[in-house]
């Protein structure tokens, strides 16, 4: 025991002096389940441009909303409404330039000015109210799926619209390029260019990782911290309705249901990127690899023999090797006595 | 004051909400005769047997004249359905387990068998040349899914096909990109296939957008059950093969209908089961059909 | 000294959280270039009236002015760009940060221009460790270090030496040698007779006699509120500042009893 | 702006001060809910005993699981897992009973250990390591889920089993007695006043406070904070086999799906009881009526007339309007400045 | 004195966190009836001597005597049973639990008997408050107070009322007085002499060195992990402990620089 806590700390106190990275060890995630799946899925051309494509694609759909959900992680909050705001956004469109056959550029705006409302929404309640996010956030859920829902059928007798964009929104927004590659991925490599420099370059990068690394010294050093908040909440909300254009223009066709499946796979994705659910901690780099990780396993899975009803086992436990490698992070925040105390509760 | 209560799927579920409007529109015709319905749905597929019984108990708490049902969990839901009948609750079915209707004493049966509108699906691939037909299931586990593939696989089987059923991680359940991308995944694993069947009408937006990804609109046939304009769409403009019609707008327009006729004015459909479907939606009967999706009917 | 011109002044600031009064009609005047010790009793007031200055809370009733103009301090950012820099009682630090985006958070010093203002690491990092090593500590070197590494004693430090150096007119520091060794507490104290020097005005928070009298030209007492006594350096004896601080009651009686 | 955050700490001093309860407004939200939908349910019979059974079936079986998932969040965890193991314990009777024919009694206990081991894992790997309990119990989650799937398959190649369960079983898990209440409320009422006795009145209630009021401070005071975590984890796991085993015999059958919908009804039920979801603070009593107001909002909507369609709409209102009346007890943990700052952040 | 009977004794007792070693071959008597001032530099390696001893870690090297036989304490709770109580450094409370609750976490006082042993609220609250009252803070008259309601002053008294009634034989207090005003520290004072008088050994870490001086009569000085001097009352001068406590600086000249 004694030697364990010792490797232990010794352990932490290696990740505190020489800022080891979490996306070293999402890197090296993703390296690992990808060579798995090379292996198991090389008949059926895992390695291949087009079978790249798939993961990358799916990578891209999930990524583009795991970005902003990681930078309310590491303010220290969370937001689960995407799962509601993505098919929102979807018939918003769906609806307003494909029912009613708005001019797109119209449509596009509101989608987007409705999502904005969300965001705000989400944050106001929470800066404003003592109400954590998770429950703030999952009443929206359900109030924004269920608004969904009715105002489709209010408007169109029907829970799925079709819309079929014009050719510039498709190439921008819903077209296929060589390889099988989506417009989606290159709105998601963009993305990851900029939140880098706006996480890591920028001030106000800075400013995310002080409100949630200690909320109040945050505030007496002058950061805006509710207004940071509510900005990142709107930022979430507005990407994950570009997420929600992206497939409505792709699939010319939108559907209302709640997507639930979105808030564990975005949350999935941040947390195996090494950021800390507590907040504080995070690079968008390990987001990245992250969220590529979660989708060479989701979708690499068909490219094997292996009994598909595992995926689900596969993940879980992929999930937890990942965290396990981060887990050390959490001790960043000094907490290296808690888990050495703990060994010694059980040890008994 | 005649009170019905009518036992349904999910919201989220876009085939529910076609039954809905069936109901809906009976609904008028009832309360036009002064009786009242009243539509009881799961929240969700998550706890099925529970649910389903739940509502039934409902049902009777509401001290209902008859009740319009379909059967997706016999063990759990033909003892509750019993029970009420005991308590002198005119019972009629609808949209799923016709082979209980004698057990239960329904009034009538309206429907196609989620297992026999796979079946229908089934060999309607296998007619037209499928050799290899995989069933995708958006939410494994969940009982109305597992059917219809396996009356697919069964159906596949008769002509000499061989059925794939997928069942992908709960995880994409809805989502579309990471659907589309699985079934193409799967596709470039197996160049064998060459037909797909989808569960839910989003579904079947994923598969195409992963069918033309791989250039295969011609060598791929493509399958869904329920409808949707998007669905509709590609059926006439011949990307996508057709569509299971189980036609739940007289499902559930004629289960309530007839129900009321019944505890009202004594009336009773000689035939049974009144079959709604399956009917296949191909491009030779698309017109129609499109028509009647855009008022919510199909 | 009195001749210093007066920087900040309190004329009856009243503060109430809910129904407990925790500042009653306090006026006061903070000079430049003078050391304004403020002393009291747990739960008399003092990191109240401090944060009242610094713009985290808004007083109930009462003005503040600054050089003689009425001015209300909204948000902490405010007093900060009137040169008002606070070190709380509490926290200041961020573990999981680096040294140099601690030190500089909230008022990050950028390169470039337009959307192209990146955080100016290099330069943050190089003031940082040389802020934090005017306080002798010399083992920090790396300002790319995390804060979680250090002692808190360093940690302390580190806040303190980011408010010395955004004090540009006021320095407000909240029991700052509390957690120190007598050390570090030594160095601070230093630190506290330069930015005196430098013609700053600070206000000295402690429980500690002696570091008070080391550094105070100005002592102002609160007891349960309000300002019990205001008086200059020399007016009264460490006995009866003592008393004052223990909240009026006799010391030495107390004292005494100890080892009674 | 003053007046506001004035009026606000002084609510908060009163609720410090006079130890004011979250059950009082746990059943005051309670009482609101049973009136709103008495009124609207009146001509259906919602005020009935066979009304009211309804839905009160439904707040025991949710309720048997959000009793120990509110211990974990009181200590400071989250347990999300109960979503797979569920229906892998009502699988596993279902299966071994049913399928396989075992004496029941032997169905049970494997039952219970199979979820008891659950437990046991989640409690091990977040006692162990670093991770938040969010994401282990998120991973076992998937894990659980999916390996129910398999095997299921495996075994009984079908998702869904039937099990007859004999008398005596029936009486004690699935039969429905007068009034239309079955024998899972009985279960729930009986471990309410045990639980209750537990957390308010035992010793270890105390240490659950305690662990999620300081971890550190818990420890160092002599309690045994890591076995207490893990017997909880355990503790929720077992509950949640109870609800399952109540189900398979009073349905008959077993479904093999997992069971998401759960996560959040659990989690609802105990933060709308006015348990901190940040720990350390929370009532049974509280527990009790926040699930009880769940399950009227959730099944009350059947009993009248507005459209089904808005029911998640409602829900999700509902979970907002229950949350803000406890929303206040956030501030028993000192944040009065923090909110107070935040305002003021606003403000400008 | 140094007849009194030694209860706890460290030989050769070394602790590392990984590659920083916090202690070094410590080697310390602790007599009953006796107080033994810790005092060092921050960061010498203070609290982790005494969390060793009160069983929060284990040492990595070297022995513990209780009473001349050889023990380790693998946790706290061993550490209570045989009556040595802790005031750690920080926390010690629970702000959302009562004041009865929180003074008797972990060593609940029960009613009752078998599975029906319930938590005995009149008793817990009953002594709490006496215990707390003690302290001269006799605003505290109801145990079921929520601790969060407290201010800092009143809720370290409460830890060091706690760790005074279950000091059966040891008493160990991490800079109790840092956060305290003067009357509250002069009370910690008497507590610790009274404590002393009962015949429990008494540890108590500070930075003040009056403080020290007050109540010492052994006093043990570390710096960077190792035992610097180990000395009993009187023995030195104050200005020889003052530049002990900073490491083995020369104060006095810093000291005159304050004012430099
Ligand atoms: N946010 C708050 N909400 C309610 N009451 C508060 C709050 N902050 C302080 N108080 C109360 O106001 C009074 C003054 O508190 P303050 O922190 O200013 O005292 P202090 O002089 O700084 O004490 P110490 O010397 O212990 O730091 C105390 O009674 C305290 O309980
Ligand atoms: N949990 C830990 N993990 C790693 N290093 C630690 C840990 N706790 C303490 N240290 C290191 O051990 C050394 C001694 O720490 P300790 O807290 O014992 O000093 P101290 O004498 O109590 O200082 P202070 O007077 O500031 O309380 C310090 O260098 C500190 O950084
Ligand atoms: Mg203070
Ligand atoms: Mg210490």
């Amino acid at each position: 025991m004694n030697s364990k806590s010792t490797n232990k700390s010794n352990f932490f106190k290696i990740t505190i002096e020489n800022i080891k990275r979490p996306e070293i060890s999402a890197l090296f995630a993703f390296i690992v389940v990808f060579i798995i799946f090379s292996i198991f899925g090389w008949d059926k051309n895992f390695v291949s441009l087009m079978g790249a494509s798939t993961w990358i694609n799916y990578a891209a759909s999930v990524g583009l909303i795991a970005f902003p959900v990681g930078f309310l992680m590491i303010a220290g909050e969370l937001d689960i409404s995407v799962g509601a705001v993505l098919p929102a956004s979807a018939m918003t469109l769906g609806i307003l330039s494909g029912y009613y056959e708005l001019p797109t550029w119209l449509g596009l705006i509101l989608t987007l000015g409705m999502a904005f409302l969300v965001g705000l929404i989400n944050g106001l309640i929470v800066t404003r109210t003592q109400v954590p996010s998770l429950i703030v956030t999952l009443a929206t859920l359900f109030a924004v799926g269920g608004l969904t829902l009715t105002l489709a059928i209010l408007f169109t007798d029907s829970t799925l619209v079709a819309y079929y964009a014009p050719d510039w929104a498709k190439y921008l927004f819903g077209t296929v390029y060589y390889g099988g590659f989506r417009s989606i991925v290159f709105w998601w490599l963009a993305l990851t260019l900029i939140f880098f420099l706006f996480l890591h370059k920028s001030p106000w990068g800075n400013w995310v990782f002080a409100t949630g690394g200690d909320l109040e010294s945050a505030r007496n050093a002058g950061i805006p911290t509710a207004r940071l908040k509510i900005a990142l909440f709107i930022l979430c909300s507005v990407c994950t309705a570009l997420a929600g254009i992206c497939q409505v223009i792709q699939f010319n066709s939108a559907q209302s249901a709640t997507n639930f499946a979105l808030i564990f796979n975005t949350i999935i994705s941040v947390v195996v990127g090494g950021v800390l659910l507590t907040g504080g901690f995070g690079t968008l780099i390990g987001i990245f690899f992250g969220t590529l990780t979660l989708a060479i396993v989701q979708q690499g899975i068909n490219f094997t023999n292996i009994d598909r009803n595992l995926s689900n086992l596969i993940i879980g436990i992929m999930l937890l090797f990942a965290v396990f490698v981060n887990g050390s992070f959490q001790s960043l925040t000094s907490k290296v006595i808690t888990s050495d105390g703990d060994d010694k509760d059980e040890k008994s | 004051k005649i009170k019905i209560a009518v036992i349904g799927g999910s919201a989220n579920d876009g085939f529910w909400n076609i039954i809905k409007k069936g109901i809906d529109d009976a609904a008028e015709m009832v309360e036009a005769n002064g009786g009242e319905v009243n539509y009881l749905r799961v929240p969700n597929y998550d706890n099925f047997g529970a649910d389903l019984v739940t509502l039934v108990e409902q049902a009777i708490a509401q001290e209902v004249d008859g009740i319009a049902s379909p059967v997706w969990v016999p063990d759990a839901q033909v003892p509750a359905l019993k029970a009420a009948a005991d308590k002198g609750i005119t019972i009629t079915m609808f949209n799923a387990g016709a082979q209980f209707k004698e057990e239960l004493g329904a009034l009538n049966y309206f429907g196609s068998d989620e297992y026999v509108a796979g079946v229908a699906g089934g060999q309607y691939l296998a007619k037209n040349g499928a050799k290899k037909i995989m069933c995708h299931i958006q939410v494994p586990g969940a009982v109305n899914l597992e059917a219809r593939c396996q009356g697919v696989a069964d159906g596949a089987a008769e002509s000499g096909a061989e059925t794939y059923i997928l069942r992908v991680p709960a995880n994409l359940d809805g989502d579309l990109a990471g659907t589309s991308e699985a079934l193409k995944a799967e596709m470039i694993g197996d160049g064998n296939i060459d037909a797909i069947v989808t569960l839910a009408a989003w579904a079947s937006d994923a598969a195409s957008s992963a069918i033309d990804q791989l250039g295969k609109t011609d060598s791929v046939a493509l399958g869904t059950f329920d409808m949707s304009p998007a669905v509709l769409d590609r059926i006439s403009n011949g990307s996508q093969t057709f569509a299971i019609d189980q036609q739940p707008y007289l499902q559930g327009f004629l289960a309530v209908s007839t129900l009321f006729a019944n505890l009202k004015f004594g009336t009773r459909i000689a035939t049974q089961p009144v079959l709604t479907g399956p009917a296949i939606v191909d491009a030779s009967n698309v017109d129609l059909a499109i028509a009647g999706v855009k008022l919510g009917a199909r | 000294m009195s001749e210093n011109k007066t920087i900040l002044e309190l004329q009856g600031v009243h503060k109430s959280y809910g129904n407990i009064h925790a500042l009653r009609d306090i006026n006061l005047k903070v000079n430049e270039g003078e050391v304004l010790c403020l002393l009291g009793d747990n739960g008399a007031g003092k990191s109240t009236l401090i944060k009242i200055l610094a713009g985290v809370h808004t007083p109930t009733k009462g003005q503040i002015f600054l050089d003689g103009k009425p001015k209300s301090f909204n948000r902490p950012k405010e007093a900060q760009e009137l040169g008002i820099a606070t070190v709380h009682q509490f926290g200041g630090t961020f573990p999981l940060m680096s040294i140099g985006r601690s030190f500089f958070a909230g008022v990050e010093p950028t390169i470039g221009w337009g959307p192209f203002r990146f955080f100016d690491r290099k330069t943050a990092n190089r003031i940082a460790v040389e802020s934090v090593q005017n306080f002798g500590i010399t083992r920090i070197d790396d300002g790319d270090r995390k804060v979680g590494g250090l002692s808190g004693g360093e940690r302390q430090s580190l806040a303190i030496a980011r408010a010395v150096y955004f004090g540009a007119r006021v320095l407000i520091l909240d029991e700052p040698t509390a957690a120190l060794g007598v050390k570090q507490s030594a160095h601070v104290l230093r630190i506290v007779n330069e930015a005196k020097k430098r013609g700053l005005a600070v206000i000295f928070i402690t429980h500690q006699v002696m570091h008070a009298l080391a550094v105070g030209d100005h002592f102002a007492v609160l007891i349960r509120g309000s300002v019990a006594a205001d008086f200059k350096k020399g007016e009264k004896t460490r006995e009866e500042i003592t008393d004052l601080m223990a909240g009026g009651e006799d010391m030495s009686a107390l004292e005494a009893n100890i080892h009674a």
